[in-house]
């Protein structure tokens, strides 16, 4: 009766407190293994052992879906989410115009992985909305995913950051100087689908509790919004 | 058993060339530093991948290039005493004397071991490892051993050079006991005449790579014309001689082809045969028959040849019975004595100079053997 | 203990059979062809020690992925070991020692083979000559000349199994009780704003155990060297 | 060249400059460290070995956190170099460099201490009694002798510093042109649906460059262990 | 610059405990295998720090352990030829031999160079590596590395051991020239007599790490008491000549304190003295002046002791003019020629049985510093 969850290593602190509030409504254990969404997808490829993927990125989700490995009709936006632009606890907001370069002092602005992580790649499309991205860009310091980004700021080494609204929550250290407008960049979606290969008979109903109320409590109060409507 | 050994081998700068027969027994290889000596003893044992050899002992052929046989080192049965040791450093001396044994799965000879220990006086080393044993000790402990390994041919690199007079005297009988008793045929490479006269039944000489002569220790050892290749002060001859009587003063009288010889004890029992070494340099000669002095060995002979070269000294050879004997002496004394071919003299050799180190023992198959080479 | 949670105690235990088991199974591996590249002359030596000197070169994802490819459940060589042979990698701690064996091999191979080239070939020719065929030459002479090398190749590649993270994770993923090692474990906290307190503990616990492996090879190492040495 | 982009070629000649100055500044290091740890006796060496070994233990990604909180701007070490040497490793190569060739310290000393454990001291009294000072004895004999070791543990360390990847991405993040070496851009596309084909391309330039590396490093190493050798 | 040297060291199983204080020139150390030569030679040098030691050249303290004085080995300025070689194996032959100018920075003697690699033969080698040399190569070598590092002190660790007859009696003379010709000290391990007797001014004499005796060479080499720890073959006299003329056959005149003394030529002036050595063995003796005989060298004496132990030789001591001569005849001859204590007799010494490699030439100075020791 044990489900095996792949998710997305951001959501470790929100996910592990859902699994251990069902696992004392149900009695089921829910495994959970944290990665990178891009490595769990590969894996799940080569045949892994999961049940359900929960996904920062519907690019993989798409992947997946393409090659069949969705049980048809369980996929759904779970989450949503905000860019924010943080800095170093302290520092006074900050307007998302050309006075953001200035701010940097000659430091860095910390991001994710511009190219290839979700939270650099939905960065990159605001300041490129703002017209900022053109001067910014040389003075971006890309982290492998958001939480390292998150850690520059918060040690101070980059004076600003482009984080998750969760990863700021999350993050005494750091404050948040501005909030990028939804328009300003594709929608955030945490997409959630069961795997073609699942044999748990409990994963329905462990995907049924993430999207119910309770598990939506406490996913809200890590942060996390209710997935964009539009898709 | 016979070793038939023919090598050519090029180095860059140094080509070795020899082929050479031997009888049972004792081969001493002897020659100059550079000579080749430990390139040969290197390909007989297989360590070496000469361009061309072949190498028979007895009728097991270890390696013939024509026939494309070439034998590992592991199979050929040759215990080899390393001109610089090679003991192994993680194992005990004793490990290292039972490793033949132990490698090859043979049952260990525990009186042998016993034996070669005491006599090579490595009892109190057993326990210790080879890092900190002084030179001698080093050798003393690679010649056990190869013995121990219980080899078909023993091929021993200047094995006692290390070694001080009080141990080469201890351990040279052994190694004649090896040659007399077993039938295990030794390549014995030395600097020192006395021990090669001493031990060996056939000499083989080298000379930058060639082999310069091949034959009976006596003959080699005698032939005035190797004198300068062997060293002038080594010169000498060497005769047969039957062990006639063991007198009560500590002294053994034997018959020589030229008269009667003393010698202090040794251990031939009456009618055996030995060889004794004479050094040119210890041979006087009298024109009469001398008095009343203390050596006992005079034998009357007539003399063969005189050759005198630049230095002050002549090479007289005599024939004393069907024996050859050379006698070094001063051009002044052979003017003197007006020595000339065919004059007769006395050779007086000390009974204590034809020295204990200088007698060989042989059985009677080896002086079959030799004969007939 | 309270120090560790169990779910932490099961990833130090997993972690240690992961390391353990790579370096005993990749050692005698190592031996042999370190002894191919040092004394042997053949056709493709190169290649070898390209191919050895590979988990080094590459980036661990990539060597993870790579893993993935070769050994997954629907990979051949995976599928084929499986069928045949019932051994499984994928997703399995025989993976995570998979990963740890091939990316600490290219240290073990030099420190061997390192130890080799100095071996002296002349003792080697006296046990010949003593009547010790190849293997056994091997055996009696040279293994316990390399002992030192051994041992230190031995101690690097246990130390690089404790620490092995891309790979490890990118080939059989983060499942605790599973597959989740130490470094996993450190990862994924460090991926927690706030997390940096428990990683910390858990790189000490790494650390320790390491530094206790060390100063034991040191030991053995010390006194096979002085064996050899003399004394 | 069209097979790779001007960036990609940017970052194959970052990930060189880097690999060889990581190389070639840990080297004389790694030599005396190796030196301390096999020839002298001091209070703390087990410590020092320890330290030595850290990296080969730790997850690169603590590495390179640890690295940031020591040489960052914001950091004791690193404010105190960049004021009165005006080195900065902060989101600069250099800081790249550092972090490869701090990961590839333990391999180099390794490699080195091994060789130097094998050097018959019977060598070096000679040299002594021919009347050369310690230093001298070391230069002229030690030296010469262990270079098969050095040469090895270069190419390790060369090797590693290619292939780095998480010490450098945490402690210097990625800016393309300054900080962003091969395995950054690999991972890069790795993150990406569909950038596996990108990757290889990235993955065979890191090959070709480490094997020409490694062929070059046989061929100096089996001269130099021929010179010692004999003939 | 004389020598003085005081060393205690514990080994597990050995002790070693010598003093000694030695004039200029050469002093040999002798002692059979296991004894503590190397060891002794090894604290000289300063690789090996022993539990008390002090050594001084001249007035150089080199180490005291009670001052806590203890130069290192680079600082001590010894010249050391070891057992085994050590040569650079990734130098090639040449920068071996110019590896001691090299590292102290001296100023290259290139005459002194040509020299040493012509006295030694290496010349051919001076391009290769030493992994390929033979065993007499590679030691030859070694001596001139040695030679060439300008040592204060040189120690040889039996130098001579790997080398053939011919090639030691090259390089012997160059020892000897160095002795007669420069300062240094050496100390010279050996197994040989004949080296010894030929180098040495002065014997150390060990015997399980202690010292056994110390002394000038002629006394140690005609003490009977020692005949055993040297060797009853190589026992003998050593005697101090006079050259008188140099004729023109070859032969050297020299005077002793016995009479008249016939040699091959050699290299002393008329005027200058000499030491020769006289193998006990190779002395006879005669109750008449012998008539008609190759020998040139008869001279009268009388008989001091007479010594036999158990075998079938005795060992006679004469006095020849104020000089001991050894004679080791058969104890029957010595019943029949019936000697005792005050016999006269003659002792019959073959010219070139004093041979070439026994003659030690000496300059006054060390004349001098023999007699004061
Ligand atoms: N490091 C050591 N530890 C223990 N014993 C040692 C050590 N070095 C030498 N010995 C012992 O001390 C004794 C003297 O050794 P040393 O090498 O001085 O002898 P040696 O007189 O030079 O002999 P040889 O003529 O055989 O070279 C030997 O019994 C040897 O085994
Ligand atoms: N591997 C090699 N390459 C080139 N030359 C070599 C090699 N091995 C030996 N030689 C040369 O071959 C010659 C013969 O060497 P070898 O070792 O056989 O002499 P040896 O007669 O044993 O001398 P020694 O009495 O000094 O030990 C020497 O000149 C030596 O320098
Ligand atoms: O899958 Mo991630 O680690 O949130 O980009
Ligand atoms: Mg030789
Ligand atoms: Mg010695």
């Amino acid at each position: 009766g044990q489900v095996t969850v792949f998710a997305a290593a951001s959501m470790k602190t929100a996910l592990e407190d859902v699994a251990a509030d069902w696992q004392r409504q149900s009695g089921h254990k829910a495994t959970l293994s944290f990665a990178g969404s891009s490595a769990l997808a590969r894996q799940i490829e080569a045949g892994a052992p999961a049940d359900l993927y929960l996904s920062a990125n519907s690019g993989w989700m798409d992947r997946l879906e393409e090659q069949g490995l969705l049980r048809s009709g369980s996929r759904s936006d779970l989450l949503g989410n905000q860019l924010v632009l943080v800095g170093p606890a302290g520092t006074a907001p900050q307007p998302l115009d050309s006075t953001l370069i200035d701010a940097l002092e000659g430091g860095h602005l910390a991001m994710a992985l511009v190219e290839a992580v979700p939270a650099g790649i939905y960065g990159k499309a605001a300041l490129e909305y703002l017209g900022l991205w053109t001067d910014i860009a040389p003075h971006v310091a890309q982290a492998d995913n958001v939480r390292a980004a998150l850690a520059l700021v918060a040690i101070g080494e980059a004076p600003l950051g482009i984080v998750y609204a969760t990863d700021a929550q999350a993050e005494p250290r750091v404050d948040v100087v501005a909030e990028f407008p939804a328009p300003s960049h594709p929608p955030i979606t945490y997409p959630v689908a069961i795997l073609t290969d699942s044999k748990a008979d409990t994963v329905q109903a462990f995907l049924d509790y993430l999207k119910g109320p309770v598990a939506k409590k406490i996913f809200l109060r890590h942060g996390f919004t209710e997935p964009p409507q539009h898709k | 058993m016979n070793l038939s050994v023919s090598i050519q081998h090029r180095f860059a700068g140094f080509t070795l060339d020899a082929s050479f027969e031997t009888p049972n027994g004792v081969t001493a290889l002897f020659g100059s530093s550079g000579s080749g000596k430990t390139t040969l003893v290197n390909a007989i044992a297989g360590l070496l991948r000469p361009d061309q050899a072949r190498v028979q002992i007895g009728d097991r052929l270890l390696c013939d290039s024509d026939q494309g046989l070439c034998l590992p080192p592991h199979k050929r049965r040759i215990g080899y005493v390393f001109q610089e040791g090679r003991l192994f450093p993680h194992l005990t001396v004793r490990q290292n004397l039972r490793y033949g044994s132990w490698v090859s799965g043979r049952q260990r000879d525990q009186a042998g071991e016993t034996r070669v220990v005491d006599m090579l006086g490595i009892g109190d080393l057993l326990d210790r490892r080879p890092g900190a044993l002084s030179g001698g000790e080093k050798q003393r402990v690679a010649i056990g051993r190869a013995l121990l390994s219980q080899p078909l041919l023993l091929l021993m690199d200047e094995p006692l050079a290390a070694l001080d007079e009080a141990r080469k005297a201890e351990i040279l009988p052994y190694l004649e006991r090896l040659r007399d008793e077993t039938d295990i045929p030794i390549l014995y490479v030395s600097h020192s005449v006395a021990e090669v006269a001493r031990l060996a039944t056939t000499v083989v000489l080298l000379g930058k790579g060639k082999m310069l002569k091949c034959g009976p220790t006596a003959q080699v050892m005698s032939d005035p014309a190797l004198a300068p290749a062997i060293g002038l002060r080594e010169a000498g001859s060497v005769l047969t001689a039957t062990v006639t009587a063991h007198h009560a003063d500590g002294l053994t009288e034997l018959a020589a082809a030229g008269g009667q010889v003393f010698l202090p004890r040794i251990g031939v029992p009456a009618g055996g045969t030995v060889r004794l070494r004479i050094h040119a340099n210890d041979v006087m000669l009298s024109l009469g028959r001398p008095g009343r002095i203390s050596a006992l060995n005079v034998l009357p002979g007539k003399v063969t040849s005189i050759r005198s070269g630049g230095g002050p000294g002549a090479m007289v050879q005599l024939k004393a019975g069907h024996d050859q004997i050379l006698a070094r002496v001063t051009k002044r004394s052979a003017t003197l004595l007006g020595l000339e071919p065919g004059s007769e003299v006395f050779a007086i050799i000390k009974s204590v100079s034809v020295a204990q180190a200088d007698i060989g023992a042989r059985n009677q198959s080896m002086a079959k053997s030799d004969t007939t080479t | 203990m309270d120090f560790l949670s169990p779910e932490e105690w099961t990833a130090v235990a997993l972690s240690l059979r992961v390391a353990i088991w790579a370096t005993l199974v990749a050692l005698p591996l190592a031996i042999w062809v370190a002894f191919l590249l040092a004394r042997r002359d053949f056709w493709g030596k190169q290649l070898l020690n390209g191919i050895v000197h590979l988990p080094l070169i590459l980036p661990p994802v990539v060597t993870g992925y790579l893993l993935l490819l070769t050994f997954g459940r629907r990979a051949p060589v995976g599928a084929w070991l499986a069928d045949t042979l019932g051994l499984v990698f994928a997703f399995r701690w025989t993976g995570a020692a998979l990963a740890a064996g091939i990316m600490g091999f290219p240290l073990m191979v030099r420190a061997i083979r390192l130890a080799l080239e100095t071996v002296d070939p002349k003792l080697e020719q006296a046990a010949a000559t003593l009547g010790a065929p190849r293997i056994w030459v091997f055996l009696t002479v040279t293994l316990p000349l390399i002992l030192p090398g051994i041992i230190a190749g031995a101690i690097l590649g246990f130390a690089k199994a404790m620490g092995e993270f891309g790979a490890t994770i990118t080939f059989v993923s983060n499942i605790p009780g599973q597959t989740q090692t130490l470094p996993s474990a450190i990862y994924a906290f460090l991926q927690v704003p706030g997390g940096e307190a428990s990683a910390l503990r858990l790189v000490a616990v790494s650390v320790v155990i390491a530094m206790a492996a060390l100063i034991g090879s040191e030991t053995l190492a010390r006194r096979a060297t002085k064996r050899v040495m003399g004394a």
